[in-house]
């Protein structure tokens, strides 16, 4: 039977005929999350496209509670249930696009995890404001053409994962919609740990990157293997990468490849980007310890 | 037991008493008291709830919503900018039927920074769909705190206890410390958030939904009115404390009424006496509940109705609500605003000197 | 059209009607979203070699464990075509 | 009804000593009620309470305007206010000083005058908290001593506050040493 699907249940708690768009990844990324978690869980949803996604009063494309919140308040909101004493034992899950985590509910949600709350905060993050129809936010990279962005955007990305970082939650995992085994574990891990979690998920958006729907999961994957995304985990002030992106930092893939079925990037500086990407495989080399690691293993050897 | 405290440690033991599951709040001058309180009934295991730290006020309301959409007594307190920084979650708690009680200090809104009374902050709030009391003795907010978790739980939506800063949230008074027992019985939210029976609760609701839900906010408001006061009717036979939608004052033959809320419109009950004695046929109404608003004694009388409060462009706040519910000429005498201390020989002296109808100033005019 | 039969109905809802929206849980939340199509995905079963992508990257789960594609809902967005190393998943004109 | 009206520096405890003298009422039956006029300063800065105190409930909730009894717990305020501004004539004024020297001015003449060293009285018992002497249990005694509330009333007030006995031991101290 099929093989990769081996330690994943088959029970789907998102339900078919959602109003997400065709080759929506971020109902991928939900889907797998929902998975993890299983019927014992409670999700908190701020404005996002996931607002949209589960249709409208009265149906509904989740099959758990969702508490649907104002775009700043899902953190608090969710640590709110997680410490009604009636919660105990429940997973308390945030699904929030990258607006609703790095730029407006950034506050909210530095201070659940200051506060340590026990809660999963998952940002699925489609670099821009998908929802409103594809504006600028704080995780849309360099160069990328937005509808607040016409030409590309001039600066630099917001790396969320270091502010987090230095809040020391509990469990934290940068993933992606186009690994969902991995997605899947990093989610059931993360459940298994009492405190705050927190799950940065890449969901390739086709209407606001402007590529073909059927190339969601393809263009998931050049992202890691380019270094534009990583797959890693960050436990007890320790960073481990997990296998793509330690195979894409040893020889990463042509970012071209990654750049070129996009519309967003069209017109791009591609040596500023790439320039970019460096920097950030370069930090997270750094973070992961990589290289003293290598050094030490060809000592031993 | 009876023993003296302020009005915000009076707001933080009658949470203590109501069985309150998660306290969620944020510190702001005048209420630091009511969170400092209750932050040492927790630690000190006095009181069993969850009190959590937040880090603005707008997830302090966030908190309370999430919390008592799974079911649990929330309570949150603040003030001015506070209630400013909360207002989209104060339209969120309603807007979700849930029945959180927040005690409000009133405090001024900057610019200027001004930490002292006003109403204009909780006024502010008036079509949020909360229902809205302002107390005028430490006491009252006691009383009003416990009925108002029966009151909210009632009819489904949020409660705003009101009392103002420093004059009452600093003041000591006499308080008897009631048990509630079963007069506030287990919190039951029927739309509670259940992994057994799973709901996405205000997810998008199309045009002709959302106009009946809002519909269904509205009468609710009006079914408050009427649950109110069998709630208050039952306070008065369990723990002897009469209160109603408005505290009345020498009204019966009155022809000249003095209108107004919190302690301002206590003092004027002084102020009554005084012009009393002079023969003038005075007399007074606080109005205690705001939202829903309630309908006066006031047919047939010349009104002068005191404002802590203004909307600008329109005057004071309570002025228009009478001047809507009820067809009657209003003195409108803005005063206190900022915490201006309004004496009660002041009060006397402007209700001799008012006109039929107008507005007046205290201190400008 | 006449407003005054819609705000009769406001009353006549109450006693059905949740507190706030509440949503259920079901299938076709959008409707029958199989009708967003304009491509649909075709299996070939005897190329197929029983590797499980397309089950993994259907947003919409809408392939199950014998591969049969659940045209109801499927919304043709080519994913699993595209994940198909076995390239037995045509994508054919509705 | 009973108006008392207190000056002190922000730390010494004015805001507290206004609440022990409505609690002691209280504790008598009376009605009492206690407020501060706090400002936007800090400690250091000259602070003003209120304490009212009657047989009946107490509906005025403005300021103090014509105080009974003006109490000044640091006699360097009497340099910066007026601290008899509105007190009744034959009111009675109470001052915590070392040496009296400031009440020699004749503007204190139409008043009754009381004084007493709550401050040495403090220091003498070690009452130092944040390097201030503590004043406010000590004033509560000589209030006592003035016949404003009882002394066993105050006392009482002080342990329902306070669970250092020292405090006691200075409003005793100060109801025994207050100059009339």
């Amino acid at each position: 039977m099929n093989l990769m699907l081996d330690d994943i249940p088959e029970d789907e708690f998102l339900y078919k005929g959602n109003t997400a768009c065709a080759g929506c990844s971020a109902m991928l990324a939900l889907r797998y999350i929902l998975k993890a978690a299983g019927p014992n869980t409670i999700i908190v949803n701020p404005a996002c496209c996931s607002t949209v996604c589960q249709g409208t009063y009265p149906r509904s494309a989740y099959g758990v509670p969702v508490l649907n919140i104002a775009f700043a308040a899902a953190a608090a909101a969710a640590d709110g249930i997680a410490s009604a004493a009636r919660n105990k034992g429940k997973n308390i899950i945030v699904f929030a696009g990258d607006g609703g985590t790095v730029d407006i509910g950034i506050q909210a949600l530095s201070g659940a995890i200051e506060r340590n709350a026990n809660i999963l905060y998952v940002c699925y993050d489609n670099e821009a404001y998908s929802n409103t129809g594809m504006q600028k936010s704080g995780s849309t990279p360099y160069g990328a053409i937005t509808t607040t962005t016409p030409t590309g955007r001039k600066d630099s990305k917001k790396d969320i994962d270091l502010i987090i970082m230095a809040h020391r939650p509990r469990y934290m995992a940068s993933a992606s919609s186009a690994y969902p085994k991995d997605l899947f574990n990093k989610v059931q891990k993360a459940l298994s740990i009492e405190g705050t979690k927190f799950i940065h998920v890449q969901c390739p958006c086709p209407s606001g990157w402007r590529y073909a729907t059927e190339k969601s999961v393809e263009l998931g994957k050049l992202a890691v293997r380019c270094g534009m995304w990583f797959l890693y985990e960050y436990e007890d002030g320790k960073l481990t990468l997990n296998a793509p992106t330690k195979a894409a930092l040893k020889r990463p893939a042509p970012l071209e490849d990654y750049v070129k079925p996009q519309g967003r990037f069209k017109g791009v500086d591609i040596e500023r980007l790439q320039k970019e990407v460096n920097e950030g495989m370069g930090r997270i080399r750094d973070m992961a310890n990589m290289d003293a690691l290598e050094k030490a293993k060809e000592g031993s050897q | 037991m009876k023993k003296m405290a302020t009005g915000n440690q009076a707001a933080a033991l009658a949470v203590k008493e109501s069985d309150v599951e998660v306290v969620a709040a944020y510190p702001i001058t005048p209420q630091t008291e009511v969170v400092e309180t209750i932050a040492s009934f927790v630690e000190t295991r006095q009181m069993k709830a969850s009190y959590i730290r937040v880090e603005s006020e707008h997830s302090a309301l966030a908190a309370c919503i999430g919390a008592s959409a799974s079911g649990a007594r929330a309570f949150t307190a603040t003030s001015s900018h506070g209630l400013l920084y909360m207002h989209e979650m104060i339209h969120w708690a309603a807007g979700a039927r849930l029945p959180i009680v927040m005690a409000n200090i009133n405090r001024a809104v900057g610019p200027a920074w001004n930490i002292w009374a006003e109403h204009t902050d909780s006024l502010s709030q008036r079509d949020t769909g909360w229902l809205q009391f302002y107390a005028a003795t430490v006491q009252e907010v006691y009383d009003t705190v416990l009925m108002s978790y029966r009151l909210a739980e009632k009819v489904n939506l949020p409660t705003m206890v009101c009392m103002d800063g420093f004059i009452l949230s600093h003041a000591i008074q006499p308080l008897e410390i009631t048990q509630p027992g079963d007069f506030i019985p287990p919190i039951n939210i029927p739309h509670a958030l259940d992994t057994n029976d799973p709901m996405s609760y205000g997810n998008l609701t199309a045009q002709n939904d959302y106009f009946k839900f809002r519909r269904a906010m509205h009468d609710a408001q009006k079914e408050a009115n009427v649950e109110c006061r069998s709630i208050e009717k039952e306070f008065a036979e369990r723990f002897g404390r009469k209160y109603g939608p408005t505290d009345e004052y020498r009204t019966e033959d009155a022809d000249t009424v003095i209108v107004g809320m919190g302690t301002m419109a206590r003092e004027a009950e002084v102020a009554v006496d005084l012009l009393r004695k002079e023969g003038m046929k005075a007399g007074s109404i606080r109005v205690r509940q705001f939202r829903p608003f309630p309908k006066l004694n006031i047919e047939g009388k010349k009104v002068i109705v005191l404002d802590r409060d203004c909307s600008f462009g329109a005057g004071g706040i309570l002025a228009q609500e009478i001047r809507f519910h009820h067809n009657v000429p209003v003195y409108n005498i803005i005063a206190g605003l900022g915490g201006q201390d309004v004496r009660y020989e002041t009060i006397a002296d402007l209700v001799r000197k008012a006109k039929p109808e107008g507005e007046f100033w205290l201190g400008v005019d | 059209m006449k407003q005054e039969a819609k705000l009769v109905s406001v009353k006549k809802a109450k006693g059905d009607m949740p507190l706030t929206p509440a949503s259920k849980p079901q299938h076709g939340a959008a409707g029958k979203t199989g009708t967003w199509r304009t491509f649909k995905p075709v299996v070939d079963r005897e190329k197929c070699k029983d590797c499980g992508n397309c089950i993994l990257y259907c947003p919409e789960s809408c392939v199950d464990k014998g591969y049969n594609i659940d045209y109801d809902y499927c919304k043709g967005c080519g994913i699993c075509a595209n994940e198909c190393p076995a390239k037995c998943i045509k994508m054919v004109r509705e | 009804m009973l108006e008392i009206r207190i000056h002190s520096r922000g730390g010494q405890g004015g805001v507290t000593a206004s609440k022990l003298l409505a609690q002691a009422a209280f504790l008598e039956g009376k009605y009492g009620t206690a407020f501060p006029l706090y400002g936007a300063e800090r400690r250091g800065a000259p602070v003003t309470s209120f304490t009212r105190i009657s047989d009946h409930d107490i509906k005025v909730v403005s300021q103090v305007y014509n105080p009974d009894i003006v109490i000044v717990l640091d006699d360097t305020i009497m340099d910066l206010v007026d601290v008899t501004v509105g007190l009744k004539e034959g009111g009675l004024l109470v001052v915590n000083t070392e040496n009296g020297e400031k009440l020699k001015d004749p503007k204190y003449n139409k008043f009754r005058i009381a004084r007493v060293n709550v401050t040495d009285i403090a220091l003498s018992l070690g009452l130092v908290l944040s390097g201030n002497p503590i004043l406010n249990t000590p004033i509560v005694g000589a209030m006592a001593k003035l016949g404003v509330v009882k002394l066993e009333s105050a006392e009482k007030a002080i342990r329902d506050m306070f669970s250092d006995e020292r405090n006691v031991k200075a409003a005793e101290a100060a109801y025994e040493k207050v100059i009339v």
